[in-house]
């Protein structure tokens, strides 16, 4: 998993909880890398897992629910960080196709070795947005969290539902985005079917 | 001092993330170093691949301007220093034609990677090279690719020139070919009168000495009488020399001897001048010539030939006009279809079977004289009709003699004088060939070679 | 608290530090990407020439098994895949000598980067292919490369099929392309003797019809005697008559017109024969061989061309013995040789300056007959001596008639007969050409093909 | 400059003067980058010789001195960092050549852009090395500092020489090293004359 995702986590965590919290959880979670990360690194998967259950010890989320809101923050630093992806687009539906068209694509010039979740997507005739997650690693609630804060970035007028599929382990879900306004959405379908 | 402690763990971990990330870099350095050998290697082999073809390889930009050339370029344009030169500096560009082809547009056949020369979508064209100030033949098949904003064609040329030589060898050996390899066919036709014609003069020579003979006793028989002596010896001796060398015979026989004597000499002749009209030495130059003469000299020039093969008929207007055009060349087309028919019909037929009828006639709608050659074969197979009339084709082994030189018939007829050769042969139904002769030379086109023509069949 | 914003200072730096490390190493990465993306894209570039070269591209690794092929490969050894196909199943490798061509040891000349395929060192080699179970003609250049411990070698593979079938057929075609050359200067020989045969024939008929009449009165005139009827009327017709008919005149060229046209029609049969000797269809059987005749033969069959240009001598020993071989090929190598030489003085020199002397004798040191053709021409410049024997070099323009068909001599001689051929020409001394036709047909070494022997002039 | 330079002086600093002397050389200096240096990153070298004239107002020494003896814990540093290159060698007169034959060509393999000083070094009949130092920058002592520690590190039994050269601005410098017992050095003949 690339080192961006940690040190993200772990910047979510000092902002929001303090660097106390931060340290906590770090030496709780007794990584082999002790809370060294670098965003150009790879680390185990696992190190995350580990880092959020002591996060749920510390403040006695759910670690879904954390892992989703982490989703929402890394949306936002990402809009920060990177905001050629965003630009030009207006919907989740228009927006969501990109991940694997382009910022994946972006990605991989970077990191040619990096192993990226899937996110094939397909505009259904009503102009319902399914989106189907798949990853080596079970971070659905992640991909959730993201595409929530999408939702709510864009301003979508989206009903949002999730399917997991497979093993139930978060490894494989879908996702719905099915508009609650009956707007004709011409950029969306030409955006998703290239 | 909590404080503190947090402080220092976050400051352990941030060193340890930097040496990690720059670790990372020198890693990823190192990897970049030896796939950028590892890729130069394989560039640098191409490279020598292409540097060592016999091909000319070149890439030029979108005003002409030649970017790269290998060593067999150079050679072919006879340059030490070729980049910067321009296209026109290498090719005959007088049309915009010509120099179109340089610069095809984008095929339509797949592209990968949006950036890659692409040559499957263009065929290889023919194109007048220059070097020293003088032009070549060259075939060249270009490509396209894109860097970028930068469009690069790529240009493979091949010097046609040892071929176009070794094409003009063959079709000026060919020329003479045909002839030579009737050449045997010939001498035994003109032994056998030969012979007779001797075996007839010796006899002249014996019946005339017996003659002589006589002349002499008449002549002392007519002295004797004139003088008044007695004849009746002399008279006896006439007759008993009279007996002697038959003179009844010799009488009868003498004329018939001549005859058949002029009449061999005559055949000799006639094969003779054939063989000698048929071997002008090659001129260009155009002069009245009767094609129907032209026919009756081929037929006598392969006589022997045919003779235990084929039946041969001819069926020639004789109203045709002359035409204007290179003879001897054309005397050539005719042997070689004629020979061909011959061996189409020997080598398949039964003895005595082969039938090959010519005839001539004025073709008023193309202003060209029709000249036909039928015959009984066993015709020629649909798939390889279109071929044989390339300079290599032949149905047989390298070696096995005549039927080709097709090759040159179709020279001859379509390039050299712009008349038209057609092929036709129904299954089971032989061969027919037409040669149309126009009867003016006309403007002729610019010349065709074989290869962009063959599609007129 | 100085310490905590000592630690607090580190600490920014360290995360700065980080930070720049990571951005280093993106820059690096996205610039590798790129640098990669435009190797990639000449490498592509350089596979899509090489894709499309004629010329047929393998690799192959130490053990001979194809890594890479392109388009042409494929189509040269008519295979569809191509990739761990081995060498043997490319070539025919019979021996150890042929298989090492492939594998040639790292050439001396500079290698670039240590590690770059090499083709100057080794020039291209002839060896036979396989495809489709037949072998075929290919000429190879083997170029070798070091990626690390791997060792891959590059063989640009050219298909000599067309070529050598072109060869062949341009030496068929020359067989017969002298006889064909001749042929006009033949008709010519033959022509003027059969003229002057004819005219005496019909001077003959004219001859004795006046002769008959004679003989009619003569027979009256006997009877007359006989019978005791007064002859002086028919004495007097008789007299008339033999003045009329000129009777002595006759009397006188009757023998001369007879000689005449004997001589006449030997003529016509010396060269007749020379010609069907000549022109016996090639055969690749051997069987004696008269030397000194066929020398005969082929002044007989030149005599028209040479008679106005060249004084032309022969000095044959006429002890020397037949010789096994194939004699209508050695029959064509003496004509083109003689018809070279008559050339070379009919060009160069005033008419009736030329001379050629040909001389056959037994060679008892090689076992061979020497036949050395010598004429008093301008000679062969020293530069293109090598060249004489290539089968498309000529001094002059295609179309210009005769002067080539050496590369037959040659071809003949050397590699049919396993005999030897040797040009000499001084300058300003003409040139001579021995031909030396073994007596016994040798044990022929593996057929010679022009390029390799060269070097033996 | 490569950034390992900084890191290095940074760290001897830390490590013979404390923190506390390294924060005021670092802030005393104001450089643009704030003494946040990573060893992969390039620098201006005017920023070494602001953290130098920063040192020497700490330490009241002269700057040469500092110099050169940054260069001899750098030759340390070196030897701990890459015992590749000191493998299989016992002299300062056969390790000395190997800097521009071997170590720079190392170097550039991770940083092709890399603008190396350069050492060009000749075997004079006597058995004296001479080694003729040019760069774009004036760190004559560091390389003074460098070879001394070699010196010391392979125990030569050779007297050092340095004449300056040029602008006499640092920039140029020729060094000697002269045997100082008369033996026979096979060696060293073959290590140079490749």
């Amino acid at each position: 998993m690339k080192g961006i995702v940690f040190t993200e986590l772990i910047g979510m965590v000092e902002a929001t909880l303090g660097d106390e919290v931060a340290d906590r959880v770090i030496c709780g979670a007794n990584t082999a890398t002790d809370g060294a990360y670098t965003s150009v690194g790879t680390y185990d998967y696992q190190e995350l897992i580990s880092l959020v259950e002591q996060l749920a010890c510390e403040t006695g989320q759910p670690e879904a629910a954390l892992v989703q809101s982490f989703g929402e923050y890394l949306f936002q630093r990402f809009l920060a960080m990177f905001p050629q992806f965003f630009d030009g687009v207006d919907s989740s539906i228009s927006f969501l196709p990109t991940i694997e068209d382009r910022v994946h694509v972006e990605v991989r010039k970077l990191y040619p070795d990096a192993e990226l979740p899937t996110f094939a997507c397909k505009l259904a005739n009503d102009g319902t947005l399914v989106l189907e997650y798949q990853s080596k690693r079970p971070f659905a609630d992640l991909a959730e969290g993201l595409i929530h804060a999408s939702v709510r970035h864009f301003q979508d007028d989206v009903s949002l539902v999730r399917h997991n599929l497979g093993d139930q382990d978060g490894t494989q879900a879908r996702f719905e985005l099915t508009p609650t306004l009956n707007q004709p959405n011409d950029t969306v379908a030409s955006a998703c079917q290239t | 001092m909590s404080n503190l402690g947090l402080l220092r763990r976050k400051l352990e971990r941030e060193k340890n993330a930097r040496r990690e990330a720059e670790r990372l870099l020198e890693e990823k350095s190192l990897e970049v170093y030896h796939a950028n050998q590892q890729l130069l290697e394989l560039a640098e082999q191409n490279r020598t691949i292409i540097e060592s073809a016999a091909e000319g390889i070149i890439t030029y930009d979108q005003e002409g301007a030649v970017r790269s050339a290998n060593r067999s370029a150079l050679r072919i344009f006879g340059l030490s220093l070729i980049n910067g030169v321009y296209l026109n500096e290498l090719f005959e560009l007088t049309t915009a034609a010509s120099y179109g082809l340089l610069f095809p547009e984008e095929s339509n056949s797949t592209v990968r990677g949006g950036s890659v020369a692409e040559f499957d979508g263009h065929l290889p064209v023919e194109i007048k090279g220059l070097r020293n100030g003088e032009t070549f033949q060259t075939e060249v098949a270009v490509g396209r690719s894109a860097f970028g904003q930068v469009t690069l064609f790529t240009a493979v040329v091949r010097d046609l020139t040892r071929r176009k030589k070794m094409e003009a060898r063959l079709r000026q050996s060919q020329t003479m070919e045909s002839v030579g390899q009737l050449a045997a066919g010939i001498a035994h036709e003109i032994n056998t009168p030969i012979q007779f014609v001797g075996n007839n003069i010796h006899f002249l020579r014996g019946a005339f000495d017996d003659i002589g003979k006589l002349l002499d006793l008449y002549d002392q028989l007519t002295s004797a009488v004139r003088e008044g002596h007695d004849p009746a010896e002399l008279v006896d001796e006439i007759d008993r020399q009279v007996e002697v060398a038959d003179l009844s015979f010799l009488r009868d026989e003498f004329p018939a001897a001549i005859e058949q004597s002029l009449e061999g000499i005559d055949r000799v002749a006639v094969i003779v001048r054939a063989m000698k009209e048929f071997s002008q030495s090659p001129s260009e130059v155009e002069s009245a010539f009767d094609v129907n003469r032209a026919i009756e000299n081929a037929v006598a020039m392969s006589a022997s030939v045919f003779r235990e093969v084929a039946a041969i008929q001819t069926s020639l207007d004789e109203s045709i006009p002359t035409v204007l055009c290179m003879g001897s060349s054309l005397n050539q087309a005719f042997l070689n279809v004629l020979t061909n028919a011959i061996e189409a019909v020997s080598n398949h037929g039964e003895p005595g079977e082969g039938r090959i009828v010519i005839s001539t006639k004025l073709n008023n709608v193309n202003q060209a004289i029709d000249v036909c050659f039928q015959d009984n074969g066993p015709g020629i197979p649909d798939e390889i009709q279109h071929r044989i009339f390339d300079p290599f084709f032949t149905t047989k082994d390298v070696g096995q003699g005549m039927g080709q030189g097709l090759s040159l018939v179709y020279d001859v007829v379509v390039n050299k004088h712009g008349g038209a050769v057609s092929v036709t042969s129904p299954p089971l139904c032989g061969t027919t060939i037409v040669l149309s002769i126009p009867l003016k030379p006309a403007e002729l086109p610019v010349r065709r070679e074989h290869a962009d023509a063959v599609g007129r069949f």
